[in-house]
């Protein structure tokens, strides 16, 4: 049966440990009865009330939301590698069925999948009938897995490739101004270039680190 | 004065209307129409009204035709390289032939001139539909091995039914240059006419060039297309658990999994289907009988891999596959 | 048209306002009463449809964006954060999907929404460690957290 | 894995699914929040203002809701029938007292949008008294939501270990005796 | 004020005259001190001295016991005074905590004295009005005044649930104007004394709805 | 040209055109001028240096050029699914009408009107559409909240 891994996102795992922030920050924090902002939400810290057992718990005396459990990095460690090796042996013998994607094309994010069509507001360098490859890929997912780039997979991972099929004109728009009482009125019939790309293929290449 | 005054206002104002309107408008407005223009219009309009369109002309009797340019045009639009006369002759239907040579008679013309030198196509049209089916056939086969045989013909048959195939032929602009009988050309003429000219492709450049072909127009129309538009289920249950008889999996075993607003009038059921203690497939649907035939169709679905998120079919040619991919940036 | 003399340019009544009109009213003819038929009061009515029109396209893409942000927040309630937290925490672990994909992906890819939601809930709760210093109190300096005056 | 026929996806993607809320010591501002989303549907992906996509609400135990500060007096609800002389003022509890469901009711109303649709949310929105609800609703029931304010323990409900272990304060003097 | 501490030096001295030591009644009474003695009809709940009240056949027995209390877990800082500074629990306790203010209170529910308790002014008063919150939002349910068995409310008083209501339930007048949005009449809710309690997340203290 | 006011449709191409392989789908132009008429200036001079190397590059169009007297010279291009488009091309220059004819051979012959999605799938979802099931926890009876 389709294989229910919830596997969340390889990047997540591979550099969370680095996203520590610079602890200078921290240190200039001033003492206040009331939390900064920025820390919207604070717990105190165990070091005054000292042994909990002879402090009485009261409703106020720990914070209303549940405690941050911390794993340890060799944990967090051992999960990504476990998530990359299935992701990779699920690429290599290809049990994925249709895979989309997310690119960035013409200052614009499309959800793509195969065989779909998209619209671009502008004209493209390529003529008609020729392949382009787009680049700035987001996202790729299948049914079962999704890798999410920060902020895009690298090229040599994902290729994706599309065919210009036509290169029209949209509707003509009208761009109207009127002021009453001024006896100002313009009136432009704008009708802007498009292109129609058709997506051919999402390929994926099985090496995840 | 006061007349005056109106009619500069209503020239200035006009005046900015037209020099906008003229200006910009990527179709010109043209000025010079003649003021019996308008009375001509509403009479033809009313003539159309009452005796109803005229009936419509076939191209080629259209000014502006000449028929070997093209015959060479369709060849080159579809990147393949037929042999001129063999697609001519594809394109004489037999009902033409005789309409011609009865036309001939009318006319009183000598016998030896009225027996046309013109050939039909009807070998072109038995070559071509017998490797159409036969193509599609192993095409469907390979895409989803796991495809039951009835549903491999139900999709041959749907691919290669009127409706599709007389699509595929108006929009590759075969209804122009088919020679028949009748015009607006009926149906059968333009399906045998397009399987002539897939005998003749195969004729002039072989199984593999009309495979390509054959993939290219007539598999895309498999996009979107659910198995069970194209073949009529009536018991899926029953289908389903002959599929697991010959898998000897255990019989499926519907169960309500989730039901919301039972008691209202617009109630939906899930319906999951089991086989030894493994969730097969899970269906909605408004009643629960509903909702366990849509989870056996959802459960054939998955076994025949004919899902909505299967593996997309290879659609590149050799030729596409090394062609040099543009690098287009784009802001 | 070519007029010899003044008083048959003045005279004349315009070769073809029947085109002019038409041109006009066959952006009005959905209109609701008269406007639909009569000149002046199509020349109104149209006008102000183009000036609607004009402005209904920014508004369009302001709502679309409610839209779907509002769509991101249902859906990231679904798995119990709020809409602030995920696209502050997405922005945090640099992933630039924008809004109308977000939504997307909330309705037609739940699965990898709910990656999405994890990633930015775990990029929170790192957050918060490294905020509270995991609990470890560094040497020397004095609790930051709770002295009330 | 869920790849249904078109019309039962779109039957399965816009079904309308109940809710249940327990307004017992519940505050119904908190209690209105809840049901004004769901009923609007602002809790689905899927929502937009024209398909109409919201949901049933069931809320039970309203009789025992509960207003924080003086607001059962302070809090006034006033009305006009509309004929001279028909504005009418009536305090929170007069107006408990005389129906259960109206605060609820008047809360859901107020924080719904003000809008033709507002009718129709209303009637997809089920008042009891008390939690006792009737054979079909409690068929349809999907999902209860969990109560916005987590209800206080009152001192005979603390068990004697939770006593021992809040430790005495402060002790009395030796020749105090305690009245 | 004078006749309470004449009456208090008249009790001290009955309590020294019959120190009654019995080890079960003791562990029996101490640990059942707290709200189960009025179950039995005596007046007393806890403390160092009771009067017990004894009934066999047609004799009742009136003994004055004087119980002592078992030695008290170490505080955080006892140098402090005020009970709550000893225990670190200024700002940390609500009108919920009930077992804390049950401590302050008689079993009737009233205040204890300040001047027993040892309560700072401040703390005094803050535990003073949560008790009151807590009566009102029927925390405290054991501590009601005693009414004689026939007593009749004079009017029914609506069974209503209420929290964090400040003032008493007849002393508050309906708004019937609620005046405009920058000079509206707001509703009190809890209590300003408690307004530097700790506070966790962002969301602000609204003592006005 | 208000929403409202005029016809619109979804995105889609001719017999999805683009996935096996791209057919251009301009079947036929005709180039109706007049010889000596000042309107068709442009268009004769076009027809005298451009029309040839454009047929040249597109083989897949038949180009008919045919002189009539008309006052207003006009390109007439047929598409693959039927449609017919009329361009008037009064008093343009060649440069201009190259730039117009290159144009029609790029569009794909439906007609030009408001397209309400710029995008088109046909599986839009693969992981399965949401429904008001997929993020709640598998239950038996009405799911109860966590304790």
């Amino acid at each position: 049966m389709a294989l229910t891994l919830m596997c969340g996102c390889v990047e997540l795992l591979a550099n969370i440990s680095r996203l520590r922030p610079d602890p200078r920050r921290i240190s200039s924090f001033k003492q206040t009865g009331i939390l900064f902002p920025s820390f919207e939400r604070h717990r105190s810290s165990h070091s005054i009330s000292g042994p909990s057992s002879l402090v009485p718990l009261t409703s106020l005396s720990s914070p209303p939301w549940p405690e941050v459990k911390s794993i340890s990095s060799e944990e967090e460690q051992r999960q990504h590698t476990a998530v990359v090796q299935k992701v990779n042996s699920l690429i290599t013998n290809e049990e994925y069925g249709r895979l989309f994607a997310v690119i960035h094309f013409a200052s614009r994010q499309w959800k793509v999948t195969n065989e779909d069509l998209i619209l671009i507001e502008n004209h493209v360098a390529a003529g008609c009938g020729d392949r382009i490859r787009m680049e700035k890929v987001l996202m790729v997912g299948g049914e079962n897995f999704t890798l999410i780039g920060r902020p895009i997979i690298g090229k040599e991972l994902v290729r994706v490739e599309a065919t210009v099929i036509e290169k029209t004109e949209s509707s003509p728009k009208v761009y109207m101004q009127f002021w009453k009482r001024h006896r100002f009125q313009r009136k432009k019939i704008i009708a802007s270039p498009q292109t129609i790309l058709r997506i051919n293929s999402i390929e994926m290449v099985p090496q995840l680190t | 004065m006061a007349s005056g005054y109106i009619v500069n206002r209503g020239a200035l104002t006009l005046g900015i209307h037209y020099r906008n309107v003229c200006r910009t408008t990527t179709f010109t407005q043209i000025r010079e129409k003649k003021r019996w223009m308008k009375s001509y219009t509403y009479i033809m309009e009313k003539k159309r009204k009452i005796e109803g369109t005229p009936p419509p002309k076939p191209r080629s009797q259209k000014p502006n035709w000449d028929y070997h340019a093209e015959v060479q045009a369709f060849n080159c639009r579809l990147h393949e390289n037929f042999s001129l006369e063999l697609l001519k002759t594809a394109f004489v239907n037999p009902c033409y032939i005789e309409s011609e040579q009865k036309r001939r008679q009318d006319l009183g013309m000598d016998s030896e001139t009225i027996a046309l030198v013109l050939k039909g196509n009807i070998e072109l049209r038995l070559q071509g539909s017998d490797f159409t089916t036969s193509f599609l056939n192993d095409w469907c086969r390979a895409s989803f091995p796991r495809l039951h045989s009835d549903g491999v013909a139900a999709v041959v048959a749907h691919l290669t039914s009127s409706t599709v195939v007389c699509h595929v032929a108006r929009n590759l602009g075969i209804e122009d240059l088919t020679m028949s009988a009748e015009f607006p050309i009926p149906d059968d003429v333009l399906h045998a006419t397009l399987m002539a000219v897939i005998g003749a492709l195969l004729e002039s450049s072989g199984a593999e060039r009309a495979g390509f072909f054959l993939r290219d127009f007539f598999a895309t129309q498999l996009i979107g297309k659910d198995l069970f538009d194209m073949w009529t289920v009536v018991n899926p249950m029953g289908l389903l658990m002959e599929e697991l008889a010959q898998k000897n999996m255990s019989a499926p075993e519907p169960r309500l999994i989730r039901s919301a607003g039972a008691s209202t009038v617009l109630p939906l059921y899930f319906v999951g289907l089991y086989s030894d203690k493994k969730l097969l497939a899970q269906g909605p649907g408004d009643t629960v009988i509903a909702a366990e035939e849509e989870a056996s169709r959802v459960a054939l679905r998955n076994l025949y891999g004919f899902t909505d998120n299967r593996r997309p079919s290879d659609f590149s040619t050799m030729k596409q596959q090394h062609q040099p991919v543009q690098f287009v940036g784009c802001n | 048209m070519v007029f010899l003399t003044l008083s048959c340019l003045v005279r004349s009544r315009g070769p073809d306002r029947h085109w002019k009109v038409q041109e006009l009213l066959k952006h009005a003819r959905h209109f609701r009463g008269r406007k639909n038929r009569c000149y002046s009061l199509a020349v109104r009515a149209v006008r102000r449809a183009f000036v609607y029109a004009t402005k209904g396209r920014i508004l369009k893409k302001r709502n679309m964006r409610t839209l779907w942000i509002s769509r991101i927040a249902a859906a990231t309630r679904e798995h119990n954060m709020k809409y602030p937290a995920l696209i502050h925490n997405l922005g945090k672990t640099s992933v630039q999907v924008n809004r109308r994909i977000l939504s997307e992906l909330a309705i037609t890819e739940p699965r990898t929404f709910l990656s999405l939601a994890k990633l930015a809930q775990a990029r929170r709760e790192e957050g918060f460690r490294a905020a509270l210093g995991d609990g470890q109190e560094p040497a020397g300096v004095f609790s930051r957290v709770m002295v009330t005056h | 894995m869920s790849n249904f026929s078109r019309t039962a996806q779109q039957w399965a993607t816009f079904a309308r699914s109940w809710f249940l809320i327990d307004a017992k010591m519940q505050p119904p501002g908190k209690i209105a929040t809840m049901c004004s989303v769901r009923l609007q549907g602002k809790h689905k992906p899927i929502y937009h203002a024209l398909s109409d996509c919201g949901d049933h609400v069931v809320v039970m135990n309203t009789r025992h809701i509960a207003f924080s500060g003086n607001k059962w007096e302070q809090k006034v609800y006033s009305s006009h029938t509309g004929y001279p002389g028909g504005f009418k003022q009536v305090t929170a509890a007069q107006l408990h007292l005389k129906d259960p469901k109206a605060i609820v009711k008047l809360a859901v109303y107020g924080m719904l949008p003000r809008n033709l649709l507002r009718p129709n949310m209303m009637q997809r929105l089920h008042l009891f008294a008390e939690d006792e609800l009737p054979e079909d609703v409690l068929a349809n029931l999907t999902e209860e939501l969990p109560q916005p304010r987590d209800v206080p323990r009152t001192l005979s409900q603390y068990t004697q270990e939770e006593r021992d272990a809040f430790p005495r304060l402060w002790t009395p003097p030796a020749d105090y005796k305690m009245k | 004020m004078a006749a309470r501490c004449v009456l208090r030096s008249i009790w001290t001295s009955f309590s020294e005259i019959r120190p009654v030591v019995n080890g079960s009644n003791f562990s029996y009474l101490t640990r059942a001190c707290i709200p189960q003695l009025s179950f039995f009809g005596n007046t007393q709940c806890r403390g160092i001295r009771q009067v017990v009240e004894k009934q066999e056949g047609k004799t009742i027995t009136i003994e004055g016991h004087t119980v002592d209390v078992p030695a008290a877990p170490e505080p955080p800082n006892p140098a402090a005074k005020c009970p709550i500074y000893r225990w670190n629990l200024q700002n940390k306790y609500n009108y919920t905590d009930v077992l804390l203010l049950s401590q302050f209170i008689r079993s009737d529910g009233g205040m204890l004295p300040k001047r027993i308790t040892g309560l700072c002014p401040e703390e005094h008063r803050k535990v003073e009005i949560c008790v009151k919150m807590a009566h009102r939002a029927g925390l405290l349910p054991d501590h009601k005044p005693k009414l004689p068995a026939d007593h009749v409310p004079r009017r029914p008083k609506p069974q209503l649930n209420r929290y964090l209501t400040r003032w008493s339930i007849d002393s508050v007048k309906p708004i019937y104007r609620t005046g405009l949005k920058w000079c509206k009449r707001r509703m009190p809710v809890g209590d300003p004394v408690l307004k530097n309690n700790v506070r966790y997340g962002v969301k602000p203290l609204y003592l006005k709805h | 040209m208000t929403s409202r006011g005029t016809p619109s449709r979804f995105l889609q191409s001719v017999l999805q055109n683009g996935v096996g392989r791209y057919v251009c789908q301009l079947k036929r132009i005709s180039i109706i001028f007049s010889k000596n008429a000042q309107s068709s200036l442009g268009v004769r001079e076009f027809i005298e240096e451009g029309v040839v190397d454009y047929a040249k590059k597109n083989p897949g169009t038949v180009v008919y050029v045919s002189p009539n007297t008309c006052r207003i010279p006009k390109i007439v291009a047929e598409y693959l699914n039927g449609n017919v488009r009329e361009e008037m091309v009064t008093s343009q220059t060649s440069k201009e009408i190259l730039e117009l004819i290159t144009k029609l051979t790029n569009q794909s012959g439906l007609d030009i009107i408001r397209l309400r999605k710029p995008f088109h799938t046909d599986s839009p979802s693969i992981q399965g559409q949401w429904h008001p099931f997929t993020n709640r926890p598998p239950s038996i009876g009405p799911i109860r909240p966590l304790p």
